[in-house]
């Protein structure tokens, strides 16, 4: 396992996200949700994959398809409302971010159950926080996967807020890993802070799953340390100490002194990678400004492939 | 680029192109291939779509060794097995939300579900997903699934078992919605509609599923299922409906006659996209409108064909355009259905109405 | 706790239930859901609850507001597709009996809120089925109700068929009261033929939610003995052996030898007692033969305590 | 027998009656209770009934501390408590059927909808059970309930906040839809929704929320909020519309002013039920008319207004009914949201359509 190339997947997210932070507040792009904080969350579980595999988002990990190739300009074009954003999702084995909560894990268990009918043997893996939990279609797909031994990963970030509250008012439980017990299937909890924690148990999931074993369900522990988008104010709802805390453990740093310490890293070269993902960043920013504008024609534009004629609504009146 | 579908995407299996092979007429399983039930058409259609393209599977509740609660899918778990003919749990939201994951992974889902009510618990995967999946993905990923919705009352059924929502399905976008009224249209369109790259709303009028016999025609143009079908020629009245009602509306049609009113009789068969150009044609014919569905009136079907008269057809019509239609209430219970669906004697009184 | 109140709710459910499959063959009502072999469930609730606590019900369980003194008629006017079936829950303390599956599951937990809301100890009980508990909703409920710790008892009636799917593709789990622990509440499995058993776990769950514990999964085990509904033919998806083998199991029989054996009961008053609730039961379907029937009227009748007027969609031409 | 409501039920407390106690002004915590925008109206509206009337609570995702993601709960949590502004986990279908279940037990929920398409997931609760409650309980237990449900496009929101699903709402039986377009109509019309016994689907123009100000009126006539109000008297044309519509019809009123054409303006307020007598006695006077509204075309709005107008008044028509739409789309991404939006262009050329 190439630690370096995950601390690298991790530095190029951070870079991602701090750059979009930035874009937002220049008025590049619009309302933004950071993530920062849940590289290692999301670099680990790329690399516990086959390229084969899918991941299916949500908006928090709207960065995962640049790890696969998407250039950063085109995601960052999501948030702009523009619907050049629009990619493939068999070109980078990444369903587009999905916005309305754990709606997109049943999507995980078909395309799962998909692949296998047509002889594959790939794995799914489903990102969702803990507000999500609570959402019907979170059972529902649980239990679906379970039912059909389905090739899929539930992962849960778990980030102990969903916008303004608290994962006390969410569930009545210490760990959501314990709902894995209800749908027989096995939970494990681990530190979403700690890249290797996260591969190693993500790794045995997807494993299990490729062997025919069922899905499962690894809740990824952390603590969401920016606001739920740009245009959150936390101070509204939580205070600022326990949020420091936690930025204490941010894991980057963290991997860091472990990797320097080990002998694989030099500060210098850290800073120069930091340097290098920044500057690849900025000029993925400037490309995104030169991006032409989507036209009117788009509108309806792939929303059927066989469209009917005239399309109902005035469509000429806007043109 | 995909060659056959001329879009661009990697799948290995491209699940979005139209699908040009022939519909051959599967007679197997039929006991008179010449004269089956609205239901028997449906089956009959779903086991030659099963037979005919191994991406076709089929998703919902009790419709395996059961055969569905209506026998739709009778004798195709036995024939297909049960990777193809998949029982779910309960769980409408979750085994749509499947089928939209079965799509990406270049499947050809066909969903059952159990009663038109158990569409609303699946509402947000239709109009989150299903309708926009192509949208958010440039095209690359299409949504050629059908989602199967017996509809309708007067089946003496429970609470909740003779709903009409197809009037929602036609106003989200990025839906097909069509509904056959004979047994020859169930069997093209519905094959038709598994073939077509689009998801497909295929309501299905329960109240005609054993009601009338027909023939099935494998071989229509698949092009024209979309188009509205004028099923009875007139020249005195146009008479514009679909599904279940369209049996009232012929019966209607030779009340009037024998009166000395001639009734045109459209089918819409498409309630999504809606044939502008036939229902145009037809009225500025006859000068006179009268549009029939049971489904609740207020922004009904109804409502959206009177809208396209209004605009377009105005100074060609000699008289109001008139709907009868459900009354805005909850279905009743079944003691009184008959007084809430539409009858011949209303759809008279209608065109009279319309005739003033 | 009385033993042979609890015998005679039950007798009374099982002279209902006959006759009620009886008036359906007979084309006095239409399509009926038989729960031949869930006495001992329904009956041991109804005991273990108070007046004041509220039941919330699908349609398998449409004979319990009869226990709480709804006339059989009125219940059976509902499969005739009467709407003078509606009653007032208030009356009877039990919610109407509800189509959609789990769907009732949410308003049991606002009911109790909404009671301790305004001071009140009541708890709410609500019965769902193993096919049920697959739905969003089932879910939904029982987490909201362990994070507002909402006096509910959620009583799942495991009879391991919905309609022709087994226990088995419904959920892969061996009991659904596993399911408890992920919401952080107490869930038990129970005999549920065994109407003290049924007793015992309700009463423990209900004094629980009522010392403000609260919420709890209890499971009650048994096996749909009869068919889905009237019209259902279970031999194209079951074998007679299995069904046969429960059968023998039924909680009537088992519960009369036990009282017989304990000298509560001799067998004249056993059949005796049978005899007088088949008779009540036969005169309520005469009942049933003279209620009148709707008018188009009533169509409209209480669908808005403020009805428009005109009513949306030509009322006048249908009277 | 029920006395203040005049049923039969048992309740203890009656949460089915209308309330007829004076709703006065509450100006606490408005900086300027004359000049308010449309949120902190809904804001305030939601305060008085609070402190009014002890059965009603709120509901919603992050609706306490927080105050709700449009602050339209801002200070309610701290002034009433976490027990009457109530934070719920992310579950639509629970809570709006715990909405139900409060109803039940006496009281008179506010469930926030955090966004229109979040509404989606308790389509479910709302068809079958809110709307069907009050039926199926012979009237003997009303739902005295509110959603609120922030809607429509024009401010740059991400995917799927931009909806308009006013008309499905509008198709289910059982509900009453409400919609302001200004801050006065705003807090009049909640306040009356909360004290109306049948449920009410208050749909809040978002795009609104900030950009109007206006005055508290506390004492308008409560029958009256649920007419349409002519808000420009006109001669010329009729122009019919609805929540955040409205101020753009008003500006395209200005345009066809100074090309010498009066058009009337009428502010829907209720899409169900629709005030027929309001809309056909302008379009009889005016003899043109137009719809306009953002929501898709197909079974929207404005085709049922078409189609009253085409059974009741066609023959007092000069022009066709001209409806300025949404496209069958789903709402596009915001960089394009402009021209999917009705404006006030698009309005003026289609008057001209109607007066040719
Ligand atoms: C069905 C639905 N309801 C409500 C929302 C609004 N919403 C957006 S994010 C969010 C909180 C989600 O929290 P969590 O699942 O923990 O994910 P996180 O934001 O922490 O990554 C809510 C309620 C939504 N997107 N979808
Ligand atoms: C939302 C919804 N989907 C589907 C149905 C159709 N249906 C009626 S009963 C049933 C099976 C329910 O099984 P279970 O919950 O175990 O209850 P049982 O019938 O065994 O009492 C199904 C699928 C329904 N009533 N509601
Ligand atoms: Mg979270
Ligand atoms: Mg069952």
């Amino acid at each position: 396992m190439d630690r370096l190339r995950l601390w690298k997947m991790m530095v190029q997210l951070r870079a991602y996200d701090e750059r979009a932070t930035l874009l937002q507040r220049q008025g590049r792009i619009g309302a933004y949700p950071t993530f920062w904080g849940e590289e290692a969350i999301q670099a680990a579980t790329v690399l516990a994959v086959r390229d084969t595999d899918w991941l299916f988002l949500s908006y928090r990990q709207n960065a995962v398809p640049v790890l696969r190739g998407l250039p950063p300009e085109q995601a960052w074009a999501y948030f702009r409302g523009d619907p050049h954003s629009f990619f493939d999702p068999s070109q980078f084995g990444c369903a587009p971010q999905c916005v309305p909560l754990s709606t997109h894990l049943p999507h995980a268990v078909g395309w799962a159950v998909g692949r296998r009918l047509q002889g594959g043997d790939e794995v799914a893996v489903a990102f969702f926080g803990d507000g999500a939990s609570s959402e019907g279609d979170a059972h529902e797909a649980m239990n679906l996967a379970s039912v059909f031994r389905a090739p899929v990963v539930f992962l849960c970030t778990n980030n102990q807020w969903a916008i303004s509250t608290p994962f006390s008012r969410q569930a009545a439980v210490d760990r959501l890993s314990a709902r894995a017990a209800g749908y027989g299937m096995p939970g494990v909890t681990v530190d979403g802070y700690d890249p290797l924690a996260v591969l190693g148990a993500v790794a045995e999931a997807v494993e299990r799953a490729r062997r025919g074993g069922g899905p499962s369900l690894v809740e990824a522990w952390c603590y969401r340390i920016g606001p739920h988008a740009t245009a959150d104010d936390p101070s509204l709802y939580r205070g600022e100490e326990e949020t420091a805390l936690w930025r204490q453990r941010e894991p980057i740093g963290r991997f860091e002194q472990l990797l320097v310490g080990d002998g694989l890293l030099s500060p210098q070269e850290v800073d120069a990678e930091h340097e290098r993902a920044s500057g690849a960043m900025r000029a993925a920013g400037h490309r995104l400004d030169s991006m032409p504008p989507p036209t009117g024609e788009e509108m309806t534009a792939h929303v059927l492939a066989v469209p009917p004629a005239p399309w109902p609504g005035n469509l000429l009146r806007r043109s | 680029m995909c060659s056959p579908c001329h879009r661009r995407h990697g799948r290995e299996i491209c699940s979005g192109v139209r699908d040009s092979r022939p519909m051959t007429t599967s007679s197997a399983r039929l006991d008179d291939a010449d004269t089956v039930t609205l239901v028997q058409a449906v089956d009959a259609a779903l086991e030659a779509e099963l037979a005919a393209d191994p991406r076709v599977v089929l998703l919902g509740e009790d419709i395996g060794r059961m055969g569905g609660v209506f026998r739709a899918t009778a004798g195709l778990e036995a024939r297909f097995g049960e990777t193809r003919v998949i029982d779910t749990p309960a769980c409408e939201a979750g085994f749509v939300g499947v089928a939209v994951g079965m799509c990406l992974a270049g499947l050809r889902p066909v969903v059952e579900l159990q009663f038109d009510s158990f569409s609303y618990p699946a509402f947000e995967q239709i109009v989150c997903h299903l309708a926009r999946y192509s949208w958010r993905t440039a095209g690359t990923a299409g949504m050629p699934a059908v989602l199967r919705v017996p509809y309708g009352g007067g089946t003496h059924a429970p609470e909740l078992h003779s709903d009409s929502p197809e009037a929602l399905f036609c106003h989200v976008p990025g839906l097909v919605v069509v509904t056959p009224s004979s047994p020859s249209d169930a069997y093209s369109m519905l094959r038709w509609a598994i073939r077509h790259p689009d998801p497909v709303i295929f309501m299905e009028p329960k109240r005609l599923y054993r009601s009338i016999r027909g023939t099935l025609l494998g071989d229509t143009d698949p092009e024209g299922l979309l188009r509205a079908r004028v099923i009875r020629p007139g020249t005195g009245v146009t008479i514009i409906s679909y599904g279940p009602s369209v049996p009232t509306c012929l019966e209607a049609a030779d009340v009037l006659g024998e009166q000395g009113v001639s009734a045109e009789i459209l089918d819409l068969r498409a309630l999504w996209p809606l044939d502008e150009e036939a229902i145009l044609a037809s009225v500025r014919r006859t000068r006179r409108c009268v549009v029939v569905h049971e489904a609740a009136r207020s922004c009904g079907i109804g409502a959206e064909v009177a809208a396209i008269v209004a605009q377009h057809a105005m100074f060609s019509l000699d008289g109001p355009v008139i709907r009868v239609a459900g009354l805005d209430v909850p279905f009743p219970m079944f003691m009184l259905e008959d007084l809430y669906l539409p009858n011949a004697g209303q759809i008279v009184v209608a065109v009279e109405e319309a005739l003033r």
